[in-house]
């Protein structure tokens, strides 16, 4: 996020709120509760999803999309604003760069053209642009609706265009500000558990970077980029890559196109596993290293607003359970290395070294407070919003995309859009939350959203047992009827093991950052009528 | 794969629609007919025995029949087992029935019926005699060749196996339906939902 | 002769009086649903909701609609005043029927016939009129519309009937006489359209309630009474009989053929040309207590001559079956030429109101019909307005004619009584095409009546016997 | 007059907290047992979220409730402020479900009351009874034996609320006085 969270709790009259691919309240409730209580101050809401949601319902402009049709989208509200002149033309001139070729691309996509490719009716994208456009503050807000796109680079830079079109960055209740899915993504990532950054986004590919890192580790730091995930697999099935260690992540059901990824991690001479439970994933390993919760483990968690806090051990971990950098450490000496570290923090002064957006955060600090990266010195007080008086990059830079239709489209074989995503109750393949008595509760099983004009042309009534197929694979899952996907839209999760959306979802993915277009392929949907014996369970069908 | 239970069905009337028109036990005891299936009055040899119970009172008519109860009284009465739950109907096993009428006395709503059983128009017997003095062939009672009459008690099945119930398939007022739970209560919700944003709007502001 | 075994308790003072109303609602049983009230075509039933409801016998056409609809019945966990012993002598039905009783009935006349049948001096003559074959199967568990002339046939034989003839050779004369009818009407000018008076329902609602268009009306009887009439004088002759000793008896789909037998003016034979009738639901009721086991009869053929028909004669019990009948023979009586198809699909069909015109060797000829009398008000408007385009029509009282009449097996299920129509007709159809003689003027015995005893249709002899002025009629109701 | 408990559909975000409290509040057994034993989850309280609307939906206490006058075996009676199941009495037959104008009662499988009702396929031999889980219906109780309602007290978005009738009458009282004052406003233009 460019900008924190609590300014929303700031917003009102004059201020709008911008969601494009966020099921905010289901899968950020907190954040999702305030943006709320802003729309009853008075704040303007425009919603960009191809599905009703929670956030829908309160939404002054809800612009319901074709899956993967942001770009058009975006770039139809960019033209609507350009039209009528709303754009931040002093904001423009002082901090961005390419403004004309954006306003090039800008120019093709008119509201009606833009509606032809999004099924967003041209009055809605000319409203919504006119609430951007006259508002005082724009604060923009997404996440995986946008990024799990062939396209979601441009889907993202087309949100970055909006912004600084509109002169909405470095200012208060402002932003691009993504909503990471994790508790500590956003810290992962800044540890540089990504394959081409070292820790504080330092590229590999900067030879100063790996000498500095070369230097601290007393080792030799690779230049070349590590693989992304899909060239993982890829490269297993090249035997090329030997071995693949996963911690905190279930990719036989988190990644798309399981019945590939269970191929490719079978095949694959050595896994390894790094776990809390044992996932479908760790069920296939070789070995399985035995992790520990939040609750087990001293550290920081990095929050989606870069804010840095500290986590604190409250109970003992069970068994052999070790915390992850424990784990690691152990490893690292095992195979050589020495790593003889006491406690987290020793590695978190190491970092911070060699960090400079970190350089300034300590846990004596920590002790009392929580900072936001980039805090470069210790009397920093952090950084709540970024890109204040200009881009941190030097100028902004538009960077204008034309809409590309995603990788798989229906057609008479595959005749629905599946999209995926998540209900409230359960958090990613239901590893955790799946085992909780009241999240189950509520949610006990898979339900495949289904317009009603599709299930009456199935023969598929609300709650009945269903098949759905990609060319991937097949899952079982029972049909809700309902209005909250459009005619020819499904809608599934993948919290369920035994009816994982990702069974069928395609892993075409974007060209630079290889993320897989979760968000849209094609299925065919039919009714189960072989079934076994409906196994009765406790909790009735769902509202 | 999971799936939710689902609630029997049952079938009920709306009373506003009912005219008293007595089609629905017509078409009831038609396919419950312990013969091939009348098409016509002139072949119905037995008896009209009906499941569900016109009942007429000042205020008009409604058909009244089995709930289908969870916890069905009347099953959980039976001490032969005749009652169970066959798919998602509470059913009687009429060959396992042994007139003990408990049932009876256990339901709420009336729903259950001693009757005689008929055959092609004819009284099935049983291997119970009648006491000699009582014994007249073919008395008012199907009673004959000094042996009783079979007894069972009857109730609506839903007709389990037919696509819609006979009664409600017939109904001339379509006052009859086959109602769901699960949709029932779907529904009430929503709308009370949707009343309750525009209410407590109010009641708060 | 099963006539022997019959229940000997039957006397005379059992038999039902003939002062009873033909069609009535039994207020015991009545629920006051109304939907009697609904199906009415002349709007003859009344009464308040949930309260029993009542005939007024002045409009009523005793179509019988409201016997096959009804659904109030005798339950048996309610009690009545009248026991269902009383109820069924009430009805005149036999003490043996087992189905249920419902409010709305007919009279029964069934005991006449077992006294007939069993009265040694008489001489019982039975017809059949074409529904009955498509229909009577129904009552002892054949499907709708399965054709059972033969075991028909077989089944009045084991009843004792001395000669099983049918109204369907009736139908055939119908169609010499009326089809001579309606070409004198258009060669001379008079007046037309010419409507078919086959229907007793629709004669006596016309005659009701319209009586300014009886001039329309063909001065035709109807097959059953041109049979009755012919039973009692050509038939007589034929078995060397004393018409007095005839007991000749109709089963009809219809109840109000009872009305029509018993109409004043229907002896022109000197008796009252047809002395009874049943319905199809009633004979199957007195096959079933003779005992005789209806689906195990072989076939056997009706009596000759009075039993020999065509297949335009068989289609005449069903909607525009009297229409095509016709045509099939005044296209070739006004042309010399036969008409090339014999099926004729633009007079078929089940809507309430159908027209067609029929081009055929340089004649044209326009003609209409009315299935269900509810529909035929707005036609006769059009008749008054001259608006009427058309040269002949054929009306029938029930929805597809007599497949669907009051008398007809009664259908159980409301919504098999369409398929269970549909069938009786198809039935109807199948028959005619199966047959070997297709057109009324062909009929060997109808050729044969004429040469040897009526002389030319519209003729002298014909004209007393076989017509009837309904005009004059009227008078005498 | 019954207090009774609203959700406000403008601060609801359907997280459906207020069901896991309510099913966790009428469950006696410790959180751990819950997982380890299965049981069935229940609550009386229902987050419906539709395209329209997101808020929770609970019995709102009606005092002349259609639920109980359904009820063939007295099952549903009134219990000082609120209404009330009585669970042993329920035979699982819906009246009340299809007398309830809110969807707020719902027929649940129990496990304490016993059934002794089996499967038909299965009812031949003894050995091989299957035994159907018995039902009984379940709605707000407003929490009346342990306390504050757990909905009202978990809900993040503070969107719930107990309608008390001192509040509620309080509340009516002053709109009746407002509109005096509002008719005031406008005495002059009245004829």
């Amino acid at each position: 996020m460019t900008n924190s969270i609590a300014e929303i709790h700031s917003m009102g009259p004059g201020d709008t709120l911008l969601a494009i691919g966020t099921n905010t309240t289901e899968c950020h409730p907190i954040i999702g509760i305030a943006m709320l209580k802003a729309v009853k101050r008075g704040a303007k809401l425009i919603v960009v999803d191809p599905r009703a949601t929670t956030l829908t319902q309160h939404a002054d402009v809800w612009l319901r999309l074709n899956p993967g049709s942001d770009v058009a989208l975006l770039n139809a509200l960019a033209h609507v604003i350009l039209q009528n002149g709303w754009q931040a033309t002093g904001y423009i001139t002082e901090h961005t760069e390419n403004f004309a070729q954006f306003k090039e691309v800008a120019r093709k996509y008119s509201p009606e053209e833009a509606s032809r490719i999004t099924g967003v009716p041209a009055k809605n994208i000319a409203t919504a642009a006119e609430i951007i456009g006259k508002s005082n503050n724009v604060a923009i807000y997404y996440t995986m609706g946008i990024t799990q796109h062939t396209s979601g680079v441009d889907n993202v830079m087309a949100v970055s265009n909006i912004a600084i079109l509109t002169g909405n960055i470095g200012r208060f209740k402002t932003g691009v500000n993504p909503l990471r899915g994790q508790n500590n993504v956003q810290g992962s990532c800044d540890m540089g558990a990504l394959p081409d950054v070292l820790p504080g986004y330092q590229k590999v590919d900067n030879t100063a970077v790996r000498k500095k890192f070369a230097k601290a580790w007393g080792c030799e730091i690779p230049e070349k980029e590590g693989l992304k995930i899909p060239s993982v697999l890829e490269g297993i099935e090249k035997d090329e890559v030997k071995a693949v260690y996963i911690f905190g992540e279930n990719p036989l059901r988190s990644d798309p196109d399981i019945n590939h990824v269970t191929h490719c991690l079978k095949k694959v001479e050595l896994l390894i596993v790094q776990d809390i439970f044992l996932t479908e994933t760790a069920q296939i390993a070789d070995v399985v290293l035995p992790g520990v919760t939040f609750a087990e483990k001293d550290g920081t968690f990095t929050s989606t607003e870069r804010r840095v806090q500290r986590v604190r051990k409250a109970i003992e971990p069970p068994g052999q359970c070790k915390p992850d950098w424990l784990i690691l450490s152990e490893l690292m000496e095992t195979m050589g290395y020495p790593a003889s570290y006491a406690h987290p923090q020793e590695i978190f002064d190491e970092m911070r070294q060699l960090t400079p957006a970190y350089a300034g955060i300590t846990y004596e600090r920590l002790e009392n407070e929580s900072l936001q990266w980039p805090c470069p010195t210790t009397d920093h007080p952090g950084t709540p919003i970024l890109h204040v008086g200009g881009s941190m990059r030097g100028q902004a830079r538009f960077v204008p995309a034309d809409y590309r239709p995603p990788a798989e489209l229906p057609d008479a074989a595959y005749p629905l859009v599946l999209t995926t995503g998540r209900v409230v109750a359960h958090y990613h393949t239901g590893t955790m939350t799946r085992r909780c008595w009241g999240l189950r509760g509520v949610a006990p099983y898979e339900e495949v959203e289904i317009h009603p004009n599709d299930a009456a042309a199935l023969g598929i009534a609300d709650g009945e047992p269903i098949s759905v197929s990609s060319r991937r694979g097949e899952v079982q899952a029972v049909a809700k009827v309902t209005t909250r996907v459009s005619p020819g839209l499904v809608f599934m999760t993948f919290h369920y093991s035994e009816s994982s959306g990702n069974m069928l979802t395609n892993s075409a993915c974007d060209p630079i950052t290889q993320t897989p277009e979760l968000k849209a392929c094609a299925v065919a949907v039919r009714k189960i009528t072989d079934s076994a014996p409906v196994k009765p369970i406790s909790s009735i069908h769902s509202i | 794969m999971n799936t939710p239970y689902r609630l029997n069905r049952f079938v009920i009337a709306d009373p506003g629609k009912c005219i008293g028109c007595r089609v629905c036990e017509i078409a009831c005891s038609t396919v419950h007919s312990r013969e091939k299936t009348p098409l016509t009055a002139g072949n119905m040899n037995n008896p009209v025995q009906s499941r569900l119970y016109l009942v007429r009172t000042p205020q008009g008519a409604v058909p009244v029949q089995c709930r289908h109860c969870e916890n069905a009284p009347c099953a959980a009465a039976c001490p032969v087992l005749a009652i169970t739950q066959k798919d998602d109907v509470i059913y009687v096993d009429e060959d396992l029935c042994i007139g003990c009428k408990t049932c009876m006395l256990a339901c709420p709503f009336g729903a259950l019926k001693l009757v005689p059983v008929f055959e092609n128009g004819l009284p099935v017997e049983q291997n119970l005699p009648l006491l000699s003095e009582t014994a007249q062939p073919e008395n008012s009672n199907g009673d004959s060749d000094g042996y009783k009459q079979l007894h069972v008690v009857i109730k609506c099945d839903r007709c389990l196996g037919l696509e819609q119930p006979a009664c409600v398939a017939n109904c001339p007022q379509q006052a009859l339906q086959v109602v769901s739970p699960e949709e029932h209560l779907a529904a009430r919700m929503h709308e009370a939902a949707v009343s309750l944003a525009a209410v407590v709007r109010n009641y708060t502001s | 002769m099963y006539a022997k075994n019959f229940d000997e308790t039957v006397t005379i003072d059992t038999i039902i009086k003939m002062t009873s109303p033909i069609i009535a609602i039994d207020k015991e049983l009545c629920t006051g649903c109304g939907r009697c009230l609904e199906i009415c075509p002349v709007e003859a039933i009344a009464g308040k909701p949930n309260t029993p409801h009542e005939v007024d016998t002045a409009v009523c056409i005793l179509c019988g609609q409201c016997v096959q609809i009804c659904s109030g019945y005798d339950a048996p966990d309610e009690t009545f005043p009248t026991s269902r012993a009383e109820r069924l002598e009430q009805r005149g039905m036999l003490p043996t029927v087992q189905e249920p009783l419902f409010a709305a009935h007919y009279r029964g006349d069934i005991h006449r016939v077992i006294e007939a049948l069993q009265t040694p001096d008489m001489f019982t003559i039975v017809q059949c009129a074409p529904a009955v074959r498509v229909a009577i199967g129904e009552e002892f568990g054949m499907p709708y519309g399965a054709l059972t002339p033969g075991k028909l046939s077989a089944a009045l034989h084991a009843l004792g009937f001395d000669r099983v003839y049918d109204t369907n050779f009736a139908a055939d004369v119908t169609i010499m006489e009326e089809g001579a009818e309606l070409i004198k009407r258009i060669q001379e000018n008079g007046t037309l359209p010419m409507f078919t008076s086959c229907c007793p329902g629709w004669v006596k609602y016309l005659e009701d309630q319209h009586d300014d268009l009886l001039e329309h009306l063909s001065s035709c009887k109807s097959p059953q009474q041109m049979a009755g009439t012919l039973f009692k004088t050509y038939g007589a002759k034929i078995d060397q009989i004393d018409p007095a000793r005839i007991f000749s008896v109709a089963v009809m789909p219809c109840t109000c053929k009872k009305f029509e037998c018993e109409r004043p003016e229907m002896n022109a034979s000197g008796y009252q040309d047809v002395d009874l009738v049943i319905t199809t639901r009633e004979l199957a009721q007195l096959i079933k207590h003779a005992g005789i086991d209806f689906p195990a009869l072989s076939d056997e053929d009706f009596d000759n001559p009075l039993g020999c028909y065509t297949g335009a004669g068989n289609i005449f019990g069903t909607t525009g079956g009297v229409m095509e009948a016709a045509l099939r023979s005044a296209c070739e009586m006004l042309t010399g030429t036969p008409l090339p198809d014999l099926e004729l699909e633009y007079v078929r069909g089940d809507e309430g109101i159908r027209k067609a015109a029929i081009v055929h060797e340089g004649v044209a000829l326009k003609v209409a019909i009315v299935a269900g009398l509810q529909h035929i008000d707005s036609v006769l408007e059009q008749i008054r307005s001259g608006e009427a385009d058309f040269h002949f029509l054929e009306v029938m009282c029930c929805p597809l004619g007599c497949v669907s009449g009051g008398g007809q097996p009664k259908v159980l299920l409301p919504n098999q009584c369409l398929e269970a129509h549909i069938g009786r007709k198809s039935g109807l159809y199948a028959h005619d095409r199966s047959l070997a003689v297709r057109k009324s003027h062909d009929n060997p015995q109808v050729k044969k009546l004429y040469q040897d005893f009526l002389g030319e249709p519209l003729g002298h002899e014909a004209h007393h016997l076989l017509h009837t002025d309904h005009s004059h009629n009227r008078n005498l109701v | 007059m019954n207090a009774f408990i609203i959700g406000d559909a403008e601060l609801c975000i359907g997280c459906q907290a207020c069901m896991i409290a309510c099913a966790r509040a009428h469950e006696q057994l410790p959180t751990a047992a819950l997982n380890e034993r299965e049981t069935p989850f229940h609550s009386r309280v229902t987050v419906v979220n539709v395209p329209e609307v997101t808020v929770p939906v609970q019995c709102r206490q009606c005092e002349d409730a259609p639920c109980a006058r359904s009820c063939p075996v007295e099952g549903i009676v009134q219990n000082n402020s609120h209404i009330e199941v009585v669970k042993e009495k329920c035979i699982g037959c819906k009246s009340c479900v299809l007398a309830c104008p809110f969807g707020a009662i719902k027929v649940v499988e129990d496990t304490i009351v016993c059934s002794r009702i089996f499967m038909s396929a299965s009812a031949d031999t003894p050995q091989n009874r299957i035994e159907k889980p018995p039902f009984v219906v379940e709605k707000c109780d407003l929490c009346a034996d342990c306390g504050t309602p757990a909905c009202i007290d978990i809900c993040p978005a503070r969107a719930l609320q107990l309608v008390d009738p001192d509040a509620m009458q309080q509340k009516v009282e002053n709109r009746r006085k407002q509109n005096a004052n509002r008719i005031r406003q406008y005495r002059s233009q009245l004829m």
